[in-house]
C-alpha cells in the first residue's frame, strides 16, 4: 500500500494551488464516517456532532454514511484521502474490517480520530485519539443490572442484533461475562431483532406462542429498539406484568416507557456526548493542538427514577 | 379440426390430477400447517394463527398490488421504501391535537399514491424496465423518508393512531380486517372489473391489448398508483403496530412480497396470477417464519431452511402452469 | 418398390396431457424426392416431424434411416444424422447477425473455443449468394423483414448438406415470387439426391413442387400417393374425410353507397398517396408481394402508427383515429396478421380473448364485468364460429391453429363493426377452416357490412373480391373488377410491370 | 393521422445519431465526469480515479457474472450470499502457518462455483424462474456463511492472502489488475467463444437455440457456475481488502451488480447486453457515489440524487435499443 497512498498527500498539495476557481478558500475540511445513518444511536451520535460542529464555522465537517459495511467505509476513506483532508472522524462499522482502513489513513499521514466503537486492540494505538466507549462493557452492565433487577435469577429470552455485527458479537459476549457470577440468570433461547423494532416485535410474538410461555420473566436485547418491540409484543399479550424488558441506548422513547413501566431499564451511552467530543478532538488535531490518546466515555445503567434527568439531555 | 384435442384416456384420474394441479398451491399450505402441527402442538392454538395471519398483513397487503404489477409483466422494487416514506407522512400529522385521523390517513395514502405515479410515470410513459425504473424509486423514496423525519422516528400518536396497528375489534385485531378489506377489493379489481380484464390482457400480449383498444398507459398508471397505495397502507399500519414512523421501516419488504406473489403463482412473465394466490403465498412465508420460531430452530439454520422451502413450494406448484 | 426408402417412419404414436397426437402415423420417403405431408390443422404434420427432428420423443413408433433403426433425444443428434429442418415458428434470434443465425451450434472454430467471425461471414456470404438471396449477413435479424427471415431458415437448413430436409409451412410469410425461388431451390436439392418433406396448407404449391403426398388426418395415417394420381378433390376428401364442395363460396351481394374514402394517405419511407374507396357490401382485396406495404396502410388507418399525411373520411365524414379505440368508435375492426404477435392473448381463456375488443359492452355500474353476460355472448360466438373448444375456459395456447384464428375472428366480429380489415386471415389454415371463414365473410357483408381483406394467396383474392387493388413498393399500381380479374393481371400490378 | 410523426433524412445528422446511441452510455459517463471534474476539484485527480476503479471492481466483477445470466434472460439474487460464503471459505484456510495462498483460493472459487452450479440446477434441470430460485438461494447462502462462521468475523490472515485486496503493482492496486483480468476474461468468453454465441442465443430465442442444436441445459449451468465463481472471486478480494471474513459481507451487492449491467445497457428481457457496457455501468455508480462525497453532498440526499441517476441513465441510454 505505500508507493500510492503515501503519493496522495504529496498530490494534493500540488492540485490544490492549481485547482479549479470552484475550489473554497483555506477552509479546513474533516471528514465523519458514520457507520450506519439508519442505526438510531448512530443518528444519535451525528446529532451530538453537529451540535458541536456549530461552534466551529470555518471548518467544514463532511458526514458520509457508511450502511454498516466496512467495504463501503474503506472506499470512503480512500475518498477522503483522495481528497486529502485534514482529519477524519470515524465510527467503525466494524472492529475487525477496520484494519486496513486504519493502516491506510495512517500511512496517508491524516489524523484519524474513532468514535463509539473500538478498533482492534492492536490498531487502537494508530488511532490518533478515541472517544467512546469499551463496547463489551454495555453488556457487562446490561446483564448485571439485569441480574440485580431479577434478584439473581431469571429465565431469559435474549434479543440480539444484527448477527455478525461488532456491537452483536460483543453485546452478547458481555452479557455472557456478566452472567458468569450469576449463575442462576439462564437464557432459554437466543434469537435476532436485527436491531429492529418491527423484526423483535414479530420475534417476541411467536415467542409468547411457542412452548416457551410462561417459562421465561426477562427479556434481555441488545438495543432500545428491540427492546421496545418485545415490550410492546408483551403489552398486547397481556404479560408485561410478569416479564421484564430491558435494552441499551437510552433513547428517548425508551425513557418514556420506562417511566410508563413498561421497561424495567436501560444503559445509557452517551450518544451525544461521544459524538460532539470526536468533533471536538478533531478541531483541537487540526489546530496543532495536544489532545490525549482516549477519552472514555463510559457506559450508565440508567434506572426508571433517573429516566427524567436522562430526557433532559435530548432537549 | 379434429377430436384429437380432447380425449381423457380416464375421467377420475383426470379431474382429481386436475384438481391438485389447479389447488397446488393451497395444499402446499395444507402440507406445512399439518407438519407444524404435528412438530408443535402449539402452532395450531387459534391465538397463534391469529398471531401469523396479523404478521404477514402488510407483506400480503403489499403483495396484491405488487401481484397485479407483476400480471402487467412489471415488477415494484420501490415498496419497502414506499412503506418508510408513508409512515413518516402519517406519523407526522398523527400527533394528539393536531389533526383529525382522516388527515394523517389520507396523506399517508396520497404519497403513496403519488410514489406509485410515479413508477407508473416511469414504465408506462417513459417505457423503462420496470425493474431499473422502481429499483431507482426504492433509492430516492428511501432517501426522501430520511429527509422528512431527518433520520429519526417519530412517535407520539393519537389513541386513534395507535388503534389502526394494536386495536382489536370482535376479538380480532384491527390489521386482519384491513388485511381482508385490502383482500377483497383487490380480489374484485381484478376478477371482476374491467380494469383487471385490461390489466390480463396487458400482461398477456402488450401488443395485443393496443390493437384491441386497450389504454395501456393509463391502465398502467392505474397499477403502479395502486401498488403505492396498497404499500402506502401497510406503510400506515407499521407504524401504527410500532408506535413510530421509522425511516428505515420496510427494508426488503419488497422481496417478501414479491416472492408471495411468485410462491402464489403468479408468473414473472406476466398475464398469469390471482390475489388469493398472493394471500396463499404470504401464509407460506409466515407459517414457514413462525412455526421455525415455534421450533426453536437455529436463527442461522432458519435462513438455509426459508430458502429452501420457497424453492421447494415453487417446485412442487410448478405443475399448475405445465 | 423400384428404389429403396432413405427414410421410414412407422407407427409412431405420440400423445401430450389430454391429447393423442399421433395414432400409428407413419411416413415413407425417396431419396431425391419432394414428399408433401397434408393434413388438417391439428392433424399431427408438426408433430410427426419434431419426433424426426429430435425435438419431442416419440411414445411408440420406429424410426428407420438408410435402413437403419434410429432415435433421436435431441436436435443435435437429428442434424448429425444430416436431417435438418425448417420450423413452422419462426426461430430467428433477433440480435444476433444473419450470419451467426445461420451458423448457430456449429461455428468455425479456432482451438476450438474461439470464433472465427470473418470465416462465418464468408461461408455465410458465398452460401446466400449461391442460393440468389440478396441480404447482408452481418446484420441484425432483428432488422430483416418477416419474410426476409423465412429466407433465412430456409437458408440456414439448405446450409447443413442435409440429406433430408423438412420443411414445415416454409412459405406462411413469403409472397408468390419468393416461393418461385424457393421452389428452384429444392429442384437444386432433388437434383443432388436431397429428399424434402414438403409441409403446406397451399394445394397450389403441392401440385407445383411435390412427387408424392401422404396425408393424415386425427393424428392417424391415412393414405401416400404419386401426385399425378391426385386431385385437388382427392387430397381434400383424404384430409377432410368428406367432400368439400365451395372452396370459395362468394356470396353474392347488392353493393351500396361508399362507407371509406382513403385519400392520399402517406406515411414517410413505408407508403405514399394511397387512395381507395369501399363500399357498403362489398369485400374488397388488397393484393401484393412481400412488403407492398399493405399491412402498414391498415395500420395507420387503425391509428397504430401515425401517418404523415391524407385524409380519411367513414360515411363522408372526415375523421381523425390516432388510436385503435378511436377506430373501433368509428365502426372499424382489424384482424390483425400475425395472430400470436398482435391478435391473441395466448394464455389466457377463450372466454377472455373473445371480450378483450369489446369490454365496455359488458360493464354495469361504470366498473364492474357483467359474467354472465359475458358467458352467455361467448357460448354464442363459440356456437356461431363453431370454435372446437371443450369449454370457454380453455387457455387458447391449447386450441389449434384454426380455431385460434376463429377466436380472433370472433373477438372483431363481437365489436360489431362495420368495415372489416382482414389481414392474411387464413395464413396456416387447413382447407377446412379456410372455407368456414370464407363463408363467414360472406355472412358479414350480407348484413351490409364491408371488408378490406389482405391476402397473399392469389386464389384467396381472385375467389373472395368483389374489388382488387394492388399495391407496389409502397404505392398502389392497380385497381381491377372481379371480372377483369386474373392472376396474370394482378401479378403484372405487384411487380410493377405495368 | 394527419401530423408529421419522424422526419430524419439527413445524413450527417443520422450518422451523427447512430454514432451517439451506440455510444450513449459511453456519453452519460463522460457527462458525468465532465460535470463533477466541474463542481470538485479533487474529482479528476489520478489518485482518486484509482480510488474509483478500485471501489467498482467488486460489483463490477460480480456485473460480469450478472450480466451473462440476464443475457440468458436470468437473473442472479444471489450473488452478495455467495460474497459472503466464499470470502468465509477462503478466509478459513488464509492463516498463516496453514496452506498454501492457493487453497485459499481454490477452496473459495469452488465454493463459488458450487453454489452458482446449484442455482443452475434449479433453472436449467428444474426450470424453476430464477428470480424465485436465486432468491431462495440468496437466504440459505446467506445461513451457510452464518453457520460456517459462527456469526464471527475471520481474521488474522497470510501476507500473500492480505496482497490481493491491499497490495500493488506498479503503483496500481492489485484489485484494478484483477478486475482487468476478469473483465478481459469475460469478454472473451462472450464475444470470441461458441459459449458466448450460445448465450446469446438462449437469450435471444430459447426455442431456436434449442432446434440449432445447442446444448441449453449445458450453457445455463456454465453462465450459473461462472457467475457463482465471480461472485467468489469478489468475495476473497472483500474478504482480503478488509482483512476479515464476514458473514454480513456483500449484503444487496446482487442490486448493485443488477444495476450496472442493466445501466450499462443489457436487456432484462435477455439477449442483449456486453461486459464493456457493464464496466461502464459500475463505472457510473462508482463515480456517482465517490462525486457525491467529494461534492459533500448530505448522506440522505444522497440517495434521492443517486436514485435519479441510475434511472436518467437509463432514459438516455434507451435510445440505444430504439
Ligand atoms: N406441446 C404440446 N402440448 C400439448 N398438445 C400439443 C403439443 N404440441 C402439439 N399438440 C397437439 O397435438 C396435435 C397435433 O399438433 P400439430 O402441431 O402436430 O398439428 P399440425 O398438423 O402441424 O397442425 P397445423 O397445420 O396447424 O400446423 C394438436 O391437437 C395440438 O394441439
Ligand atoms: N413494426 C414493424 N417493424 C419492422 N418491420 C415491420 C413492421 N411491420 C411490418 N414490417 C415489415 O415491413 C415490410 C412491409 O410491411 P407490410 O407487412 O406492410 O407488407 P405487406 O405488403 O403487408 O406484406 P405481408 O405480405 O408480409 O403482410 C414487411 O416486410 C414487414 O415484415
Ligand atoms: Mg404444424
Ligand atoms: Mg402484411
Amino acid at each position: 500500500a505505500q508507493t500510492a497512498t503515501t503519493a496522495a498527500p504529496a498530490a494534493g498539495e500540488t492540485e490544490a494551488t492549481t485547482a479549479a476557481p470552484a475550489a473554497p478558500a483555506e477552509k479546513k475540511v474533516v471528514g465523519v464516517m458514520i457507520g450506519d445513518m439508519s442505526a438510531q444511536f448512530h443518528a444519535y451520535i451525528m446529532d451530538g456532532m453537529k451540535k458541536e460542529a456549530e461552534k466551529y464555522p470555518d471548518v467544514e465537517f463532511v458526514y458520509v454514511d457508511g450502511k454498516f459495511d466496512p467495504n463501503v467505509q474503506m472506499g470512503q476513506a480512500e475518498n477522503f484521502i483522495a481528497e486529502a483532508v485534514d482529519a477524519i472522524v470515524y465510527i467503525p462499522g466494524d472492529a475487525a474490517a477496520a484494519k486496513n482502513l486504519v493502516d491506510k489513513v495512517s500511512t496517508a499521514g491524516i489524523p484519524l480520530i474513532g468514535v463509539n466503537t473500538e478498533v482492534l486492540p492492536e490498531d487502537m494505538d494508530k488511532l490518533t485519539s478515541y472517544a467512546g466507549s469499551v463496547t463489551i462493557e454495555s453488556g457487562i452492565l446490561l446483564g448485571e443490572a439485569f441480574a440485580k433487577v431479577m434478584g439473581g435469577k431469571a429465565n431469559m429470552i435474549e434479543l440480539q442484533g444484527f448477527y455478525g455485527h461488532e456491537p452483536q458479537i460483543m453485546r452478547h459476549e458481555g452479557i455472557l461475562e456478566a452472567f458468569k457470577s450469576f449463575p442462576d440468570m439462564k437464557i432459554l433461547k437466543e434469537d435476532s431483532g436485527e436491531w429492529n423494532r418491527d423484526k423483535a416485535m414479530q420475534k417476541m410474538e411467536n415467542i409468547i406462542n411457542s412452548d416457551l410461555n410462561g417459562k421465561f420473566d426477562a427479556v434481555i436485547c441488545h438495543n432500545d429498539e428491540m427492546a421496545i418491540g418485545a415490550m410492546k409484543a408483551l403489552e398486547a399479550a397481556g404479560m408485561l406484568d410478569k416479564v421484564k424488558v430491558a435494552g441499551i441506548d437510552a433513547t428517548p422513547e425508551a425513557l418514556k416507557y420506562m417511566k410508563e413501566g413498561k421497561i424495567a431499564f436501560t444503559v445509557f451511552q452517551d450518544a451525544r456526548g461521544q459524538g460532539a467530543k470526536g468533533i471536538e478532538i478533531a478541531v483541537k488535531v487540526i489546530n496543532g493542538e495536544t489532545v490525549e490518546k482516549r477519552y472514555t466515555i463510559p457506559y450508565v445503567t440508567v434506572m426508571p427514577e433517573e429516566a427524567d434527568k436522562y430526557l433532559a439531555l435530548y432537549e | 379440426m379434429s377430436e384429437v384435442a380432447v380425449k381423457p384416456n380416464n375421467d377420475l384420474s383426470k379431474s382429481v390430477k386436475a384438481f391438485l394441479t389447479k389447488y397446488s398451491i393451497y395444499f402446499i399450505l395444507v402440507l406445512l400447517v399439518a407438519i407444524l402441527t404435528f412438530l408443535s402442538p402449539a402452532f395450531l392454538k387459534p391465538v397463534n394463527l391469529i398471531n401469523i395471519v396479523r404478521q404477514i398483513s402488510l407483506i400480503a397487503i403489499v403483495g396484491f398490488g405488487v401481484t397485479m404489477i407483476i400480471i402487467t409483466t412489471g415488477i415494484d422494487l420501490s415498496s419497502g421504501s414506499v412503506i418508510a416514506v408513508a409512515g413518516i407522512v402519517a406519523s407526522k400529522f398523527a400527533h394528539p391535537d393536531t389533526y383529525p385521523l382522516a388527515v394523517a390517513l389520507i396523506l399517508g395514502l396520497g404519497v403513496g399514491l403519488l410514489a406509485g405515479a410515479i413508477n407508473g410515470f416511469f414504465v408506462s410513459i417513459v417505457k423503462l424496465p420496470a425493474f431499473i425504473a422502481t429499483l431507482g424509486m426504492m433509492l430516492s423514496f428511501r432517501g426522501v423518508g430520511y429527509i422528512l423525519s431527518e433520520g429519526h422516528p417519530i412517535t407520539n400518536f393519537t389513541k386513534e393512531y395507535d388503534f389502526i396497528g394494536s386495536g382489536y375489534w370482535l376479538g380480532l385485531p384491527l390489521m386482519i380486517y384491513i388485511l381482508f378489506g385490502a383482500a377483497v377489493l383487490s380480489y374484485v379489481i381484478l376478477r371482476h372489473t374491467k380494469t383487471g380484464k385490461c390489466i390480463y390482457a396487458i400482461g398477456g400480449n402488450q401488443q395485443a391489448a393496443v390493437v384491441s383498444g386497450i389504454n395501456v398507459k393509463k391502465n398502467l398508471m392505474f397499477v403502479y398508483s395502486y401498488a403505492g397505495m396498497m404499500s402506502a397502507l401497510a406503510g400506515i399500519m407499521l407504524s401504527s403496530r410500532l408506535s413510530s414512523g421509522q425511516p428505515t421501516a420496510g427494508l426488503t419488504y419488497e422481496m417478501d412480497a414479491i416472492s408471495s406473489a411468485v410462491i402464489g403463482g403468479t408468473s414473472l412473465s406476466g398475464g398469469i396470477g390471482t390475489i388469493q394466490g398472493t394471500l396463499i403465498g404470504a401464509l407460506i412465508i409466515g407459517v414457514l417464519n413462525n412455526g421455525m420460531d415455534l421450533m426453536h430452530i437455529n436463527a442461522y439454520y432458519q435462513q438455509v431452511v426459508k430458502g429452501s422451502i420457497i424453492v421447494l413450494a415453487v417446485i412442487l406448484d410448478k405443475a399448475r402452469n405445465r | 418398390m423400384e428404389e429403396q426408402y432413405i427414410l421410414e417412419m412407422v407407427d409412431i404414436s405420440k400423445s401430450f396431457p389430454g391429447v393423442q397426437a399421433l395414432k400409428g402415423a407413419g411416413i415413407k420417403v425417396r431419396k431425391g424426392s419432394v414428399h408433401a405431408l397434408m393434413g388438417e390443422n391439428g392433424a399431427g404434420k408438426s408433430t410427426l416431424m419434431k419426433i424426426l427432428g429430435g425435438l419431442q420423443p416419440a411414445d411408440s413408433g420406429k424410426i428407420i434411416l438408410k435402413g437403419q433403426e434410429v432415435s433421436f433425444s435431441s436436435p443435435s443428434e437429428s442434424l448429425k444424422n444430416k436431417i435438418s429442418m425448417i420450423h413452422q415458428e419462426l426461430t430467428s434470434i433477433p440480435h444476433m447477425t444473419v450470419a451467426e443465425n445461420i451458423y448457430l451450434g456449429r461455428e468455425p472454430l479456432a482451438g476450438k473455443v474461439f470464433v472465427k467471425d470473418s470465416d462465418q461471414n464468408a461461408r455465410a456470404t458465398e452460401l446466400l449468394q449461391g442460393l440468389g438471396i440478396q441480404i447482408d449477413p452481418k446484420i441484425k435479424m432483428v432488422r430483416l423483414s418477416i419474410a426476409q427471415m423465412q429466407l433465412i431458415e430456409i437458408a440456414k437448413a439448405i446450409s447443413y448438406n442435409s440429406e433430408i430436409i423438412i420443411m414445415d409451412e416454409p412459405t406462411s410469410a413469403i409472397t408468390e415470387r419468393e416461393v418461385e425461388h424457393l421452389y428452384t431451390m429444392i429442384r437444386n436439392l432433388t437434383k443432388k439426391g436431397v429428399a424434402v418433406i414438403y409441409i403446406s396448407h397451399k394445394l397450389n404449391e403441392i401440385f407445383n413442387i411435390a412427387d408424392e403426398v401422404t396425408v393424415m388426418r386425427d393424428g392417424e395415417y391415412v393414405n401416400t400417393k404419386k401426385i399425378e394420381e391426385l386431385t385437388r378433390q382427392d387430397i381434400i376428401s383424404m384430409m377432410v374425410g368428406r367432400e368439400l364442395t365451395h372452396m370459395f363460396p362468394k356470396v353474392e351481394v347488392e353493393i351500396g353507397e361508399p362507407v371509406l374514402e382513403v385519400k392520399n394517405l402517406t406515411r414517410a419511407g413505408k407508403f405514399n398517396n394511397i387512395s381507395f374507396t369501399l363500399h357498403k357490401g362489398e369485400i374488397l382485396g388488397l393484393a401484393g408481394l412481400m412488403g407492398a406495404g399493405r399491412t402498414e396502410v391498415m395500420e395507420s388507418l387503425f391509428g397504430l402508427v401515425p401517418a404523415n399525411s391524407g385524409e380519411v373520411l367513414i360515411k363522408g365524414k372526415p375523421v381523425n383515429i390516432k388510436s385503435a379505440s378511436d377506430a373501433k368508435k368509428n365502426g372499424l375492426a382489424f384482424i390483425t396478421e400475425d395472430r400470436k404477435l398482435t391478435g391473441l392473448f395466448l394464455p389466457h381463456s377463450v372466454k377472455d380473448n373473445i371480450i378483450a375488443a369489446s369490454l365496455d359492452r359488458f360493464v354495469v355500474g361504470g366498473i364492474f364485468m357483467n359474467e354472465k353476460s359475458v358467458n352467455g355472448i361467448c357460448e354464442d360466438q363459440k356456437k356461431l364460429l363453431r370454435i372446437k373448444t371443450p369449454t370457454i375456459e380453455q387457455k387458447v395456447k391449447n386450441l389449434s391453429g384454426g380455431n385460434q384464428q376463429k377466436v380472433l375472428l370472433a373477438k372483431w366480429l363481437l365489436t360489431d363493426a362495420d368495415i372489416i380489415i382482414l389481414d392474411e386471415p387464413t395464413r396456416g389454415i387447413d382447407v377446412g377452416a379456410k372455407s368456414e371463414i370464407h363463408a363467414l365473410m360472406g355472412e358479414l357483408v350480407k348484413t351490409g357490412k364491408s371488408v378490406i381483406m389482405i391476402s397473399s394467396e392469389l386464389p384467396e383474392i381472385l375467389g373472395m373480391s368483389d374489388r382488387i387493388i394492388v399495391m407496389h413498393e409502397g404505392k398502389l399500381t392497380g385497381e381491377v373488377s372481379r371480372q377483369d380479374a386474373t392472376q396474370d393481371v394482378l401479378m403484372s400490378f405487384a411487380t410493377g410491370t405495368i
